[in-house]
């Protein structure tokens, strides 16, 4: 699959739509679209894309028409921040969202302190963008890390791990999924010990100083932070040794997406549980199969990425706050927000008043073999959603 | 004289920037001060390299170990602006200093890949030491003195501290220090056996860079209210070596330009599309197939062809 | 550490080692010649690794025609970057060869953007090489003992085609005295344009052999030519021998340190580099040079 | 007259060749003193052993009474050591003018400085020495474009500009066309005469070293073999045979 394409389209609106008077909405986006975050970032702009023609075919919000404005942050904080102040400085955006790195979303959560902007935050989850840092006007719609590791406690508990090595990345992210764990685990896995913790650096493509570490330490089980392409590089240099053999690895980091599965195929281990935000094959709710059909549709495979619903997901909020605060005062959408309720196709979502995090939940479960696929699939899938 | 118009021509400039809050675009004001202290950052590195002919890979340390110290006396332990700006300076430069010490043993590449060496390590620090600077969560959230803490009370004081700044480094580049260095980048030998101590002027003129990369790094971190590891980071070294071998190296306002120019485009360019390594590619390779002396070797050529017909 | 995880370890110091070497010989090789400080090395490795993704696994080819296919494509582009550009660079300053270098990499950046979008890939280990030896005490992956055994013959190639031929030495020659070599009636240039070709097709090579222990993923250049240039550098830039030393030293730091020290894993190779250059400022096997 | 530089069995090898070997030689306040020797006799090795380009491996040099071995090129300029090299070493990208202003700068100390423009600074000293060399209508000229035996001239005014008690000059008139080289030794031998300087050169034209040389030694294999004024080394046996009698055309 090739987002690139998506990149230079970018900004094409649906035409042929009558719009009332007034001047169009404007959204604002910042996703990385160029180096490593790019795999994230290009495929969560489709899905924002995609919500917002949506928005349009159907008379835009509150009848005005909506424009987006995209612009790569390159996994920078301080580009972010002033990509930010550019949009509502000058192209005077009534909403932002997006972000990808924990960094990035702190950076945008401080902008939007002091412009007095609206920010969704739609891939960071770094707890602090809604405690330490919370404002009257930031709010997430992905998940945090509490919640993330309160998921992976309670499957720490249900598989019945007694000794768990923990493994995350050692940055924010880690380090807080990290907190998430440990402040679940006596709640939810209160027989289980974790015996070994390591922290491999961000980036790292090299886990030989780790994995004989983690193999001599007897576990049965793993509770791993590592995603994306740090996965896979454990996985190739780990699997050759029967490491996947015995041990249970639990794993954040959304490594149970197809995203995943699809590009290792028969190299993807054994015992693997995990997560992922949506699953082309398994939504919560009647709505994911109409988003995943046009997803479908405008990506050119079946099988999609998950980051598209987080940026669709985010472009459905900000306009039904705008619709419902019946403005685009960023007071009146950051009041309307709070406790707000709308359908998804990952089901209904309701945003805390008082923490500003959605509520949306994560499918979590095993990757199994299928007779008639080249790649794993998630079965069971359980929706895990906090309360 | 040509100083004389030059420094009509500055004036001029500081004045026009002063009566830009007038025109009242906000987002023309938070650009021009994004690039003034580019400028400040920029010009700081070519007292190292346009003039002293060392080429650092490491600049950025500098301008986070300002840009944090800054940020921290403000924030955590409430100084006073008027203290912790100086402070955080000050810092940088004496960690420039202990930094430079080093490095000004070895010249060429290996000069470069240890000031890059250095910077990492200063990366490496303000990750690592979360508690005191965000570690990679980035130190936001800067408390700014009510005066300065408006956009555009933070644009007047950002032009006074870079004009300041840049008259600073003028004075220094052209005196008789300062010509002393362009000696040694021309021909450090020669320098040597006219009685000059190459080693500890080099020394000198790193100490003098990190110092107004500092001050630099102190100004943005309050304009973005905060400070990121990535701006220790090595590719943010790369980016203010571009800018100033984009200006031109062998004149003062060379970098200035170059920041200018640069930070703009990118900006801009980012409006349109994510292609900007593309961009910014072309740009290279027009500059060193074509434009070795920067932009401003440009202007001068096209200056002196219109001049002798 | 017990002596079974120090053998794991030392082993595994090794095998980075040797997989760095493969990728640092071409770096050194070009910069001993040409005098030319590659940025685009990095970048042509991670076009290697892609290369072997689309033969090996889109096109379903053996695994070792996709690695030769990289270092053969990389050799296309090389060539045809030293001939079309470089060359006409060579007699200006060091800034303007290196920004060249840098302008190269954030072009192919993008044109791999274009070419392999920005998911990430992954490429399986060759038939016969995706297990384990099993020692009794330790387990060995089979494919880190084949980098093992590739990196020392890569060296001992690369030091008899430079020590023990008569291009060798003609090479050897160019390192010192341009002007001598070509009033000797050698054709300088093209001496030039096969030394880049060569040290960067090593690149495509080396990221086509480390592909299978690896995701492949955009901006996976940016680290590899860092600790490319610290594997040169403390080995002392031009010698080959130096960067094998180097990457031994980068290999056993990295892994004995990464396992006992892991808060400084971030820093340990610029750590190295540091504490090589206070101590010895031309590197390890480095000589200084000589005037101006 | 006394020793104004007194060098005691210097030796210096490189990879195991040497290149000065057990070297003797004492030069004398205000004489004018040439090192001849063929191409690889160790001419310009002998020169870096005095200025502090190169350490000796052993031996002694003294100049008025003081140890130079070991001190820095810039310690030994202050004593009172100019010197000018075989290939052009100026300031390419650097006017004429500047590159004298540099020197007098570091001459008087103020190279540390970081507030007097510099381009103020010996306005008048530059220019004297700008006329002195015959460079003057070209002082705004960027040194790098002059000609090959300007930029001569121009090292000669940099070296001056050091104030030499002591003044060395590696091959002044190499690569110039015979005219170009009477002018230059006219005029190296008014200043030495008018500023009192002790000269020590090398040059490979034995026309310009007989012409104004006092005294001549002469190395050979990085040995010196023979010293004296211009007719003993002239008809000194050794000589005419390693160094005369290859170059008899001399």
């Amino acid at each position: 699959m090739k987002y690139s394409a998506m990149l230079v389209a970018a900004g094409v609106l649906s035409a042929g739509t009558a719009f009332a008077q007034g001047a169009p909405i404007k959204i604002g986006v910042l996703y990385p679209l160029t180096g490593g975050g790019a795999v994230y970032g290009a495929p969560a702009l489709v899905g924002h894309q995609m919500a917002i023609e949506e928005l349009n075919a159907k008379g835009g919000i509150m009848g005005r028409k909506v424009e987006s404005l995209e612009r790569d942050d390159k996994l920078n904080p301080a580009t972010a921040s002033s990509t930010m102040k550019e949009l509502i400085t000058k192209d005077k955006v009534d909403i932002v969202l997006g972000g990808l790195a924990s960094s990035v979303g702190l950076a945008m959560t401080e902008v939007s302190k002091q412009e007095k902007v609206v920010y969704i935050s739609t891939i960071p989850k770094s707890i602090q963008i809604t405690t330490d840092k919370l404002h009257k006007y930031v709010f997430r719609t992905s998940a945090n890390t509490d919640q993330e590791g309160e998921a992976m406690a309670i499957l720490a508990g249900k598989n019945k791990l007694a000794k768990i090595c923990h493994l995350e990345l050692d940055y924010a992210y880690g380090n807080d999924l990290e907190a998430g764990i440990l402040k679940a685990m006596p709640k939810y896995a209160p027989d289980a010990k974790i015996v070994l913790t390591l922290k491999p650096k961000l980036g790292a493509t090299d886990f030989n100083p780790f994995i004989p570490q983690v193999m001599a330490a007897g576990c049965d089980g793993v509770l791993s932070g590592l995603w994306g392409p740090h996965f896979v590089s454990w996985v190739k240099q780990a699997a050759p040794l029967g490491f996947f053999n015995k041990i249970k690895w639990i794993s954040g980091g959304e490594v149970g997406s197809h995203e995943i599965a699809g590009e290792l195929k028969g190299e993807y281990p054994d015992n693997v549980i995990s997560n992922t935000y949506e699953l082309w094959y398994k939504g919560n709710d009647p709505s994911h199969k109409e988003f995943q059909e046009k997803l479908a549709k405008k990506l050119n495979t079946q099988e999609t990425p998950q980051w598209a619903a987080l940026g669709y997901i985010g472009v459905m909020y900000a306009a039904a706050a705008m619709e419902k605060a019946k403005s685009t005062d960023p007071d009146k959408v950051a009041e309307a927000l709070e406790g707000l309720s709308i359908g998804t196709p990952v089901g209904t979502l309701t945003i805390d008043a008082k923490t500003h995090q959605a509520n949306i939940g994560q499918f979590w479960g095993p990757m199994v073999k299928k007779p008639d696929r080249a790649y794993r699939m998630m079965e069971p899938a359980e929706y895990i959603q906090p309360k | 004289m040509p100083q004389r118009r030059d420094l009509i021509a500055s004036a001029i400039v500081v004045l026009l920037l002063a009566l830009l809050p007038l025109a009242g675009s906000r987002y023309a004001i938070d650009l021009t001060t994004e690039v003034m202290i580019y400028a400040l950052f920029a010009l700081s590195l070519n007292v190292l390299i346009g003039f002293t002919g060392n080429i650092s890979f490491g600049h950025a340390a500098y301008f986070a170990i300002g840009g944090y110290a800054c940020a921290i006396l403000l924030t955590t332990y409430g100084w006073p602006l008027a203290l912790a700006l100086p402070a955080a300076v000050v810092l940088a430069g004496l960690v420039a200093a202990v930094v430079g010490y080093f490095c000004v043993r070895l010249t060429q590449i290996y000069f470069a890949m240890l000031t890059l060496a250095f910077a990492m390590l200063v990366w490496g620090v303000a990750f690592k030491w979360k508690e005191v600077t965000g570690g990679d969560d980035g130190f936001t959230g800067i408390k700014m003195p009510e005066i300065i803490a408006h956009h555009v009370g933070y644009f007047y004081f950002t032009l006074v501290v870079v004009a300041a700044g840049i008259a600073a480094l003028w004075v220094i580049c052209h005196s008789a220090f300062g010509l002393t260095l362009v000696a040694i980048r021309e021909n450090s030998v020669r320098a040597g056996f006219i009685g000059v101590d190459t080693r500890h002027m080099r020394w000198a003129a790193f100490t003098v860079a990190g110092t107004f990369g500092g001050l630099a790094g102190a100004l943005f971190g309050m304009y973005h209210r905060g400070m990121y590891i990535e701006n220790a980071f090595w590719t943010e070294s790369a980016n203010v070596l571009i800018m100033v071998l984009l200006g031109g190296i062998y004149s003062f306002i060379g970098p200035i330009i170059g920041a200018a120019v640069l930070h703009l485009l990118q900006t801009f360019t980012n409006q349109y599309t994510p292609y900007w390594p593309t961009v910014l590619g072309l740009i290279l390779l027009v500059i060193v197939m074509v434009l070795p002396d920067g932009l401003i070797g440009l202007v001068r050529r096209v200056r002196a062809r219109g001049g002798r017909p | 550490m017990t002596l079974t995880m120090f053998t794991l370890n030392a082993f595994y110091g090794l095998a980075l080692a040797m997989n760095m070497f493969i990728i640092a010989s071409g770096l050194n090789l070009i910069f001993g010649v040409l005098r030319v400080i590659n940025f685009a090395h990095g970048m042509f490795y991670m076009f290697g690794a892609y290369i072997v993704f689309t033969v090996a696994k889109t096109w379903g080819a053996p695994f070792f025609v996709g690695v030769l296919a990289a270092g053969a494509a990389l050799a296309v582009i090389a060539f045809a970057i030293e001939r079309l550009l470089l060359r006409h660079l060579y007699d200006k300053e060091h800034l303007m060869q290196l920004l060249f270098t840098f302008a190269i990499v954030l072009l192919m950046s993008d044109a791999a953007k274009m070419i392999w979008g920005t998911d990430q890939y992954s490429v399986g280990y060759p038939p016969g090489l995706g297990g384990a030896v099993n020692l009794g005490f330790v387990m060995l992956p089979q494919y880190q003992l084949f980098l093992c055994v590739v990196g020392p013959l890569i060296a001992v190639a690369m030091w008899f085609v430079v020590d023990r031929t008569r291009w060798g030495r003609v090479v050897r020659a160019a390192t010192q005295d341009r002007e001598m070599l070509a009033a000797l009636g050698v054709n300088v240039p093209m001496v030039y344009a096969a030394v880049f070709t060569i040290g960067s097709a090593l690149a495509g090579v080396g990221g086509a052999l480390a592909a299978p222990r690896i995701a492949l993923v955009p901006g996976m250049d940016a680290t590899i030519i860092n600790e490319c240039f610290i594997i040169v550098i403390i080995g002392g830039l031009g010698n080959m021998w130096g960067s094998f030393l180097g990457a031994l030293a980068f290999g056993f730091v990295v892994q004995f340190g990464t396992v006992l020290a892991p808060n400084w894993q971030d820093v340990l190779p610029y750590l190295l580099m540091l504490a090589v250059l206070i101590i010895r400022p031309w590197g390890l096997l480095g000589r200084p040079e000589t005037g101006h | 007259m006394t020793a104004m530089l007194s060098i005691d069995g210097l030796w210096k090898s490189f990879a195991g060749f040497v290149a000065t070997r057990d070297v003797t030689f004492e030069l004398l306040a205000g004489e004018t003193h040439a090192v001849i020797g063929p191409n690889g006799a160790g001419k310009t090795t002998f020169f870096n052993l005095i200025t502090g380009h190169l350490r000796p491996d052993k031996g002694s040099v003294s100049f008025e009474g003081r140890d130079l071995v070991g001190l820095p090129p810039q310690k030994i300029v202050r004593l009172g050591i100019a010197r000018s090299f075989q290939r052009i070493n100026i300031y390419p990208r650097l006017t004429v003018f500047e590159n004298v202003q540099v020197a007098l700068i570091a001459h008087e100390g103020q190279q540390w400085n970081l507030f007097r423009p510099g381009r103020s600074l010996h306005r008048q000293g530059t220019q004297e020495l700008l006329e002195l060399v015959g460079l003057a209508s070209e002082a705004e000229e960027t040194a790098g474009e002059l000609s090959y035996g300007k930029q001569k001239q121009l090292e000669l005014a940099i070296a001056l500009a050091s104030q030499p008690r002591l003044l060395l000059l590696d091959e002044p008139t190499a690569g110039m066309s015979p005219q170009e080289t009477g002018e230059t030794i006219a005029s190296v031998r008014d200043i030495v005469k008018a500023r009192g300087l002790t000269l020590l050169f090398t040059e490979h034209d034995m026309s310009v070293v007989f012409g104004i040389a006092e005294r001549i030694s002469v190395l050979h294999h990085g040995e010196i073999i023979a010293s004296g004024t211009p007719d003993a080394v002239r008809n000194d046996p050794e000589v005419k045979r390693v160094y005369l009698g290859e170059h008899a055309h001399g």
